[in-house]
């Protein structure tokens, strides 16, 4: 016997996203602890899962958000060159291409599923992206396509 | 006199670290000293790094932390020395630590403080490009991250102190002496960088869009003043056109800087290439006179420059610099390579600044004992460059002489080497480990969860409302107990977290509070001193990612806590407690390559009573220096060789097999075994070992260009040095013509051997030495001669030496001509010079063999580069290391280098060695991949995704072919995870289930 | 017996009146598929098919069906049973193989009475099925073999024959002919419809030109569970589980909970699952009794024509031919029986020599 | 002017060389056992056979309806194909274009050792798109099926119809690149028959067009139709040569990631995620269309996948057992326009 997530909270008016964002441990991971350092101001919608490495990042984490109903991902890793692991995220960047286009071609919205690096030392690049992030989700709106519904 | 397993290392840069490191992990109790509040040097303040632009940040503050909380690494901020007594072996150091008037202990890094203070001061590790507060941390990742107030600015008001909630704040905290013994002493004090005088002819002070290079670099870093934006500093426009000045005191005998700085070069092709990377409108043009890229890789760095960024190079110094007081553009005047004098306008000028000594270097040369050379950097032995002139004090880095990062990391790690070698005996005697209580047992059993919320003063529950978060986490699934805290990472915390643990029977703990990065350690180290395993803990970020992000969200701030607590829980329900597996260590390194680097190397080794191989495939030792006589410093290289084989072949810890052929390595760190075949007899020897070091060198390329083999008149430079230093056949030559970068820098070998400029310039001065007479004449492309070498490149100017440059498109052509030769060179200024010559003496380069680094590197699974030398693990901060762990490489093998670099990467590998060897077993890392055997179906995906070479297909009985991971390889990365279709890799510490349920946190 | 004639053009009268009262389910084509789906519109239905790609089964038990939901409150779980268990449900213009596989699997899910599969019969007690004579039965059509019949009435409630233009209705059960008299407008039946109709039925009936003596195959099947003869039957298998979804008597399923952290609820649900699938029987432990394909292979034959017999006395196909002409590797079950068939003969043949 | 040969006529040449390359290999013991396609008992179908004696090799056939990619049966190696200790016999296989391909890629994942194998190439035809016809003719049994003249004649009870085969191919086959199984140095040993000497693949992919100019609406609508009927059964999985996973994702627990159900997400889920995992790895069969029970056409993301493996990192799957396949390694300046930059 098994168990899995379903669930069907309606969307209401001041409806606000819902961002997952997966973070390496050694840049992006840190990059969010330095905008945060630096007292930069972001929208609050976004969640950080941390993960040793972009490398790590199953597509399969990025698909269940979506149908666990999450608006939106966020995928973050090293800048090529700069992983902690040598070469985790250019694993990973293969990985990730392959995705964001079978994505789209399975006809979800591009900017549902965002993939960025982000360095240690890049806390302002890093909170202008999640405003970025949170303003192209906003706009999608909800996530309806994959979400699973309790039918 | 008894030895002290202690050393001393002053200066806590990249270099002080990284030695500290090493000793600290090879069982040495280490005081590292440092002058500033918090620990990282120059690196820390970098942008980006070549010839990799690597960020900086994100690969120097892993290292960064883990010096701060290594267990054998006692570290002394804000520190002087004040007395050194002893020999080596036993010194007795007295130091004085300068109150910061906060007390170390208790401050939280909460930065509160800082926040409130009403005070601004000029922000250094900024270049005084911004400003930050009388109470400050010198960067915002600092180690240790603890605030200090600057008294030279403090009104003394007394508001940090009211709102310092953790009580740290002592104002009027008094300076303190320590005293303690060492048995070695390491200086790693670095540098200082050169500031242009005032009324300098740059301008620089005068005119603010003059800036220097290191201010430049913080311009481009995006924690810096600007965020990464390229910016001139007097109208905050963004310069188009930007001229970055080499040699600015450096090489300058008028400024009384007569050496090169090494570095310059590199750094201001770097900083040319990221300003164009952040902006795209910058058009950098760099005015040099020699382009010294010397290193490894960094020749390709300056062709993608130019070729893929439009850098702009031009080959003069500039003559004066003026601005146009409207616009405060510079104008800048120069004569060209052909004689032209150009004028040409900049938005903006960089001065690429030198490398000056510390600016006390010779207190410390006094306090130490050591001697300083001319330029009042650390005297040093010619063959051992971290030797000082005083036994079991050692230097390293840019004090020792100027240089790059990789340099000054490999010399540390020699440094400590050479420690190693004085004090092996002592290792383990000064360390304590701690005494654990045996772990709870409590697989299987239900989570009873313990979440501690912390206020963080007001740095949280200022934003955050806690106690409703704290109410909220107290009603999810399996929590027992949920409780709030001022600051949760006091130590009174600690013990009340110990408590709760015992009262409660948690078994897994929570702490929702700040970053994970920097104090998920400390928590964990409690709870395992409450006994549970130190994985049964998890972090939820609610200040760094929360309340300091949304501070005027409070509401949005709230409810995103209770998500991020409801996630940790989650995770937590999930996470089971993880075993460091040990492995055990042969006491036993391999050293590959009979050179001197191999010799060096496995002689540490055997002197430090570990019993090594050493294996030449040649009849006899002693590789490319047999065929050198001295170092273009003086140095015998013959001597010194001599003596060194003669140690080698009398230390009975080191077994020399000559004429022998590796047929097999087999094994992973700790626990090599290898199969060698040596001899007339061909005979088989087997031998177990902890490390393996591949020193197998390089080779001299044998010349087709330059009629060279056709004629006898044209010979190689390891030839002529033979000549020179052999016989008198020279006297009769009238005139010799040297060319250089013969099978360098070309298309098949697209990298300097940074040797040859030496070389032909050592024996160009003999020559002139021994026979005034002879006309000698050096074709060059760039004069390499880098740090105190440029010396001798003034000296052969000034002994009559002709320096000719050519054109790398429009080489000289050599002409036979009876018992002469003409050389027809094609100058810069388009000139055809000829030259009859009677010796023509090519300085042929390095290179590397394929086919026999590739058998090697196929054994150990290690990589080589597009040119054929070993690739270590990281070109800045693991120059000996490879991925794969336990393995080292140095010399040649590595890139082409001089034998003294040679002898600091050897000694440096047996230092990286020793951290391995000097421990029984090692523990690998608890949260690495594992495999579902039953579900892995041994597709290989992961074996290439991995980069440590920590997974291998195997056959089993039951499964098939399957991947096994080695657990001693296994970093923890997940890309094999992350790519592993049927999820048969799952990693430790982030296994799918926890991600999952982490997932299913949404609110 | 009560016989009447429904007009073709009659199907959406019949309908508006009886969906009504039934949920009113009826093949209908979907992608190509001739599929029973809940009639929102009477002009889906297709009535001129040969017969229905997923076997009528998932209307009484689908390819994904809520068990039960539940509700957390703080550490109280409330239950919440299936509250549609009493609609009443109309199955029409079924296959008489199909309607007789309801059957089949209304005994599979009370096991002699000693455990209920309460979800499952209800339903099948709220029932009611108009089934429909088989004019043209597909080449791989064998329903004649195994207790079955292309008119094959007591299935139904109500039975149609296609006389062309019309239907003849006759009601066969009780609850059939009580249906049929609240059809007041159904016009009577001719006695030229009736011979018709039976006329149909006969030519039906001898177009199965496939016969197997499956009593034999059964009683072979006894003892040949080790006969290499399962080796060949295999052989071109891929175990892609097509002819045990869809099967009309195939009755496995697998059961999932699905939770919904969000809103503190959650439900258990079944699945339809395949013994051809190598998990069916893979244990916790990770060990797999029917490990290899010739294992599962044989699982389907001998549930079919041994094991559903043993319990039930009935054989466990309705002979519709589905799995012969979905094959993809044309693995076809007549060419299987009749190896088996031949497993005697030859254990004959030895037993003479 | 060279006349086209008739589809018939090419078959029977197929066939005849196929027979005869087939019996060679038994007669020099260079095989045990043949795998390859027999006639089928029903109209539209073939059944794969395992040949083990030389007098049975005229069971073999070829006839555009052999759409079993017999790579399959050697991932897992079936029972019937190892000797009485478990070892793998020597075979031959029976190979069109794809099937050569996935044995290739199976080699390239360590699956099967081409030492065992023989691929026997034949120069695949196409198989016809049976699917089609049988929507086209509907409710009507099909009872007879003969290629004349280029055309598909379809014969029932009370009907007759004819197609033209061009036309009436799959849709995988009508853009076949690879109609041979590749051969190079390294496969020397293995292929015999009609091979294709091949380095790479040229393709514009330009059947995608249409689809890929549908807005994502569009894409998103066409998605929901095309799959909304899919029962879970995982036919096209199990048909599938590159699936062979010991327990596939969706059949895990601990967790689950995605369901189970025919919840409209959870079947786009499935078949997402199948395709990220065939990434690199499809040789482009169709098996998994043809296979499909609900006739579900999975073309478009075959052909997807190769064109997003092709376009990035130039490959094409089962071409040569040297080349790394893309997810298994990474290039400095792979590109990378899909991530996200400031403005």
């Amino acid at each position: 016997m098994t168990v899995q997530t379903v669930d069907d909270k309606s969307i209401n008016e001041n409806w606000e996203p819902k961002i997952i964002a997966f973070l390496c441990n050694w840049c992006s991971y840190a990059g969010a602890d330095l905008a945060g350092v630096s007292r930069i101001q972001y929208p609050p919608n976004i969640r950080i899962v941390r993960v040793p490495c972009s490398g790590r990042i199953n597509p399969n984490f990025i698909i269940k958000s979506l149908t666990d109903g999450w608006d939106g991902v966020l995928v973050s890793g090293c800048h090529p060159g700069d992983c902690h692991y040598i070469s985790g995220n250019l694993v990973a960047r293969r990985r990730f291409a392959i995705l964001n286009e079978l994505l789209e071609f399975f006809g979800i919205e591009p900017g549902r599923v965002n993939f960025m690096w982000a360095s240690a030392a890049e806390g302002e690049r890093f909170a202008n992206l999640i405003k970025k992030v949170t303003k192209i989700i906003k706009e999608l709106g909800p996530n309806t396509k994959f979400k699973k519904k309790w039918c | 006199m008894e030895k002290i397993g202690a050393v001393l290392i002053v200066g806590a840069g990249i270099g002080g670290s990284q030695a500290a490191l090493d000793l600290g992990d090879a069982g040495y109790k280490v005081y590292l000293i440092e002058s500033t509040t918090s620990i990282g040097g120059v690196m820390a303040q970098l942008d980006k790094t070549f010839p990799t632009n690597d960020c900086a940040m994100c690969i120097v503050s892993p290292k960064l932390v883990e010096t701060g909380r290594h267990q054998n690494i006692d570290l002394h901020i804000n520190c002087k020395i004040e007395e050194v007594s002893g020999e080596a072996g036993n010194f007795t150091i007295k130091i004085l630590k300068k109150s910061l008037h906060i007390n170390m202990d208790k401050c939280t890094g909460c930065g509160v403080c800082g926040q409130k203070c009403p005070v601004e001061a000029i922000d250094m590790f900024n270049e005084g490009l911004a400003k930050v507060k009388a109470t400050s941390v010198k960067y915002p990742q600092a180690v240790p991250l603890v605030y200090a107030i600057n008294k030279d600015y403090c009104i003394g008001c007394g508001v940090c102190e009211g709102v310092c909630k953790a009580e740290a704040v002592e104002y009027d905290l008094e300076d303190q002496e320590v005293e303690f013994n060492v048995g070695a002493i390491i200086l790693a004090p670095g540098f200082e960088e050169f500031v242009p005088a005032e009324g300098n002819k740059y301008g620089y002070g005068k005119y603010k869009n003059v800036v220097t290079s290191i201010e430049f670099e913080r311009i481009l870093s995006a924690s810096g003043p600007y965020t990464g934006k390229i910016l001139r500093p007097s109208d905050g426009d963004v310069p188009e056109q930007v001229a970055f000045l080499q040699c600015i005191g450096s090489r300058d005998l008028r400024e009384g800087q007569p050496y090169c700085s090494s570095v310059c070069c590199m750094y201001t092709c770097k900083e040319a290439v990221i300003a164009k990377e952040h902006m795209d409108q910058v058009n950098p043009t760099i005015f040099s006179m020699d382009v010294r890229a010397y290193g490894k890789d960094f020749d390709k760095y300056i062709i993608h420059a130019q070729e893929e960024y439009g850098v702009q190079y031009i080959r003069s110094r500039i003559s004066s610099i003026t601005e146009d007081s409207k616009t405060k553009d510079l104008i800048l005047k120069y004569e060209t390579e052909d004689g032209k004098i150009i004028s040409e306008v900049f938005n903006m000028v960089v001065l690429a600044v030198g490398l000056n000594p510390p600016n006390d270097a010779e207190y410390l040369a006094e306090k130490f004992g050591i001697e300083l050379n001319e330029y009042k950097f650390a005297l040093t032995d010619v063959f051992n460059p971290v030797q000082t002139t005083r036994p079991g004090i050692f230097a390293c880095g840019a004090f020792q002489s100027p240089k790059d990062i990789p340099e000054t990391v490999t010399q540390a790690s020699a440094a400590a080497g050479c420690v190693n070698q004085l004090l092996y005996e002592k290792t383990g005697t000064l360390i304590t480990e701690k005494t654990l209580p045996p772990e709870i047992y409590v697989a299987g059993q239900p989570p009873r969860i313990g979440v501690f919320i912390c206020h963080c003063g007001i740095n949280i529950g200022g934003y955050v409302d806690v106690p409703d978060v704290k109410k909220y986490a107290s009603n999810l699934p399996n929590v027992v107990l949920a409780d709030r805290n001022l600051y949760t990472c006091s130590a009174d915390t600690q013990t009340i977290i110990k408590n709760k643990i015992e009262e409660f029977h948690l078994n897994r703990v929570i702490v929702a509070s700040c970053t994970p990065r920097t104090h998920e350690s400390l928590f964990q180290e409690t709870i395992r001193e409450a006994g549970l395993n130190r994985y049964l803990f998890q972090m939820a970020n609610i200040r760094d990612q929360c309340s300091w992000v949304h501070m005027h969200q409070p509401k949005e701030a709230t409810q995103k806590a209770k998500d991020l607590v409801r996630m940790a829980v989650n995770k937590a329900r999930n996470i089971i407690p993880l075993e460091r597996i040990k492995l055990s260590v042969t006491p036993k390194a391999l050293v590959i390559g009979g050179g001197i680097t191999g010799m060096v190397a496995a002689l540490n080794f055997a002197s430090q009573e570990y019993e090594t191989c050493l294996v030449e495939k040649e009849m006899e030792l002693g590789g490319h220096a047999k065929h050198i006589y001295t170092t273009l410093e003086g140095g015998s290289v013959q001597d010194y060789l001599s003596d060194l084989i003669q140690k080698v072949n009398s230390n009975e810890n080191l077994h020399v097999y000559t004429q022998a052929e590796i047929e097999n390595i087999d094994g992973f760190i700790g626990n090599f075994k290898t199969t060698l075949i040596h001899g007339d007899r061909k005979e088989r020897v087997e031998f177990d070992h902890g490390v393996v070091v591949v020193a197998t060198g390089a080779n001299e390329y044998q010349p087709k260009e330059y009629l060279y083999g056709k004629n006898p008149l044209v010979i190689k430079q390891s030839d002529f040095e033979k000549l020179i230093n052999t016989t008198d056949d020279i006297k009769n030559k009238k005139s010799i013509v040297m060319i250089q970068c013969v099978g360098s820098r070309d298309e098949e070998r697209p990298y300097c051997s940074k040797m040859c400029c030496a070389e032909a310039i050592k024996n160009a001065i003999l020559t002139k030495e021994k026979y005034p007479g002879v006309e000698i004449t050096i074709l060059f492309r760039d004069i390499r001669t880098y740090g105190f070498k440029e010396k001798y490149y003034r000296q052969a100017r000034e002994a009559g030496i002709i320096f000719l440059r050519y054109d790398e498109k429009n080489p000289p052509n050599v002409i036979a001509n009876d018992s002469q030769l003409k050389v027809e060179v094609n100058t810069p200024t388009k000139e055809v010079i000829n030259i009859n010559t009677d010796l023509l003496v090519l300085s042929a380069g390095i290179y590397a063999d394929r086919e026999e680094n590739e058998v090697l590197a196929m054994m150990l699974k290690v990589p080589i580069n597009d040119d054929n030398f070993f690739l270590e693990a990281h070109v800045k901060l693991r120059p000996v290391d490879f991925a794969t762990e336990g393995i080292f490489v140095a010399g040649l093998a590595h890139c082409p280098k001089p034998i003294e670099d040679s002898i600091s990467q050897a000694n440096a590998a047996v230092s990286r060695a020793c951290t391995i060897l000097s421990k029984d077993e090692i523990e690998a890392e608890g949260k690495t991949a594992v495999v579902n055997m039953a579900r892995c179906s041994g597709c290989g995906m992961c074996v290439e995704n991995c980069a440590y070479n920590a997974i291998e297909l195997i056959e089993d009985r039951r499964f098939g072919l399957i991947a096994s991971i080695n657990q001693a390889l296994c970093k923890g990365c997940g890309a094999c995870s992350g790519n592993c279709r049927c999820a048969a890799i799952d990693v430790l510490g982030f296994t799918g289930e926890q991600i999952y349920a982490m997932i299913k946190g949404r609110l | 017996m009560e016989q009447k004639i429904l007009q073709k053009d009659q199907v959406g009268k019949l309908y508006s009146e009886l969906s009504k009262v039934y949920t009113f389910y009826a093949p209908i084509k979907e992608k190509g598929n001739i599929v029973f789906k809940k009639i929102e519109n009477p002009k889906d239905i297709v009535l001129d098919y040969l017969n229905s790609k997923i076997p009528p089964k998932s209307v009484l038990f689908p390819e994904t069906e809520v068990l039960f939901e539940y509700k957390l409150d703080g550490k109280d779980v409330e239950i919440i049973d299936r509250q549609d268990l009493d609609d009443k449900i109309l199955i029409f213009g079924i296959r008489p193989c199909d309607a007789y596989s309801l059957e089949l699997m209304a005994n599979f899910f009370s096991f002699h009475g000693n455990l209920k599969d309460e979800l499952y019969l209800k339903k099948k007690e709220n029932t009611t099925i108009i089934g429909m004579g088989c004019n043209n039965p597909r080449t791989t059509c064998f329903c004649t073999s195994v207790d079955g019949n292309p008119f094959k009435k007591e299935d139904s409630d109500i039975f149609l024959t296609d006389l062309g233009e019309k239907y003849l209705v006759e009601g066969i059960s009780d609850k059939g002919k009580d249906l049929i008299q609240k059809l007041s407008w159904l016009a009577e039946a001719k006695n030229a419809d009736i011979k018709k109709a039976n006329e149909l039925a006969k030519q039906a009936e001898e177009s199965i030109t496939t016969k197997m003596d499956v009593k034999e195959v059964t009683k072979i099947l006894e003892s040949s569970f080790q006969h290499p003869v399962w080796d060949e039957i295999s052989e071109s298998c891929i175990g892609c589980g097509t002819c045990a979804y869809l099967c009309p008597t195939c009755t496995c399923f697998d059961v999932i909970d699905e939770t919904d952290d969000y809103n503190n609820k959650g439900r258990r649900i079944r699945i339809w699952d395949t013994c051809q699938s190598c998990l069916y029987t893979l244990e916790a432990s990770g060990h797999n009794p029917r490990d290899t394909k010739i294992q599962r292979c044989r699982n389907r034959i001998m549930h079919k024509f041994s094991y559903y017999p043993k319990n039930y006395d009935l054989l466990g196909c309705v002979g519709c031919g589905r799995c012969i002409h979905l094959c993809p590797v044309n693995n076809d079950l007549r060419v299987i029986l009749d190896k088996i068939l031949k497993v005697e003969k030859k254990e004959d043949e030895k037993a003479i020599a | 002017m060279v006349l086209k040969m008739g589809v018939e006529a090419e078959n029977q040449n197929i066939e005849k060389s196929m027979i005869e390359t087939a019996n060679n290999l038994l007669k020099n013991k260079e095989v045990d056992v043949i795998i390859g396609y027999s006639k089928g008992t029903v109209p539209l179908s073939s059944a794969p056979i395992i040949i083990r004696r030389e007098e049975d090799t005229d069971k073999l056939i070829w006839n555009n309806l052999c759409y079993v990619n017999l790579a399959k049966y050697l991932v897992p190696l079936m029972p019937q194909l190892c000797d009485s200790e478990g070892n793998s016999l020597k075979i031959g296989v029976v190979s069109k274009g794809c099937v050569g391909r996935a044995l290739i890629h199976l080699a390239v994942e360590k699956q099967i050792k081409l030492d065992d194998i023989k691929i026997i190439g034949i120069p695949c035809n196409g198989n016809i798109n049976r699917k089609r016809i049988e929507k086209e003719i509907g409710e009507s049994e099909i009872l007879e099926l003969s290629i004349v003249d280029n055309n598909i004649n379809v014969k029932g009870k009370d009907f007759e119809q004819s197609f033209p085969f061009d036309e009436y191919l799959n849709e995988l086959c009508k853009v076949c690149k690879v109609k041979s199984p590749p051969n190079n140095e390294s496969l020397a040993e293995v292929c015999v028959g009609e091979c294709l000497e091949i380095t790479s693949v040229e393709d514009d992919f330009s059947d995608l067009d249409e689809y890929e100019s549908k807005s994502t609406e569009e894409k998103w609508d066409y998605i929901i139709d095309t799959l909304r009927t899919c029962t879970r059964c995982y036919a096209c999985r199990e048909a599938c040569p590159m699936c062979y996973c010991h327990l596939c994702f969706v059949d895990q627990n601990k967790p689950i990631w995605f369901g189970k159900t025919t919840e409209i997400s959870e079947i786009i889920t499935f078949h997402l995620t199948r395709a990220m995992h065939l990434a690199g790895r499809c040789v482009a069969c169709g098996a998994c269309s043809s296979v499909c029970p609900m006739g579900i056409d999975l073309n478009l993301i075959t052909r997807k996948l190769e064109k997003i493996v092709k376009g990035r990192f130039n490959f094409t799957s089962g071409i040569d057992i040297e080349t790394l396949a893309p997810m298994t390694t990474f290039k400095m300046d792979d590109s990378e326009e899909f991530m996200l930059e400031e403005d």
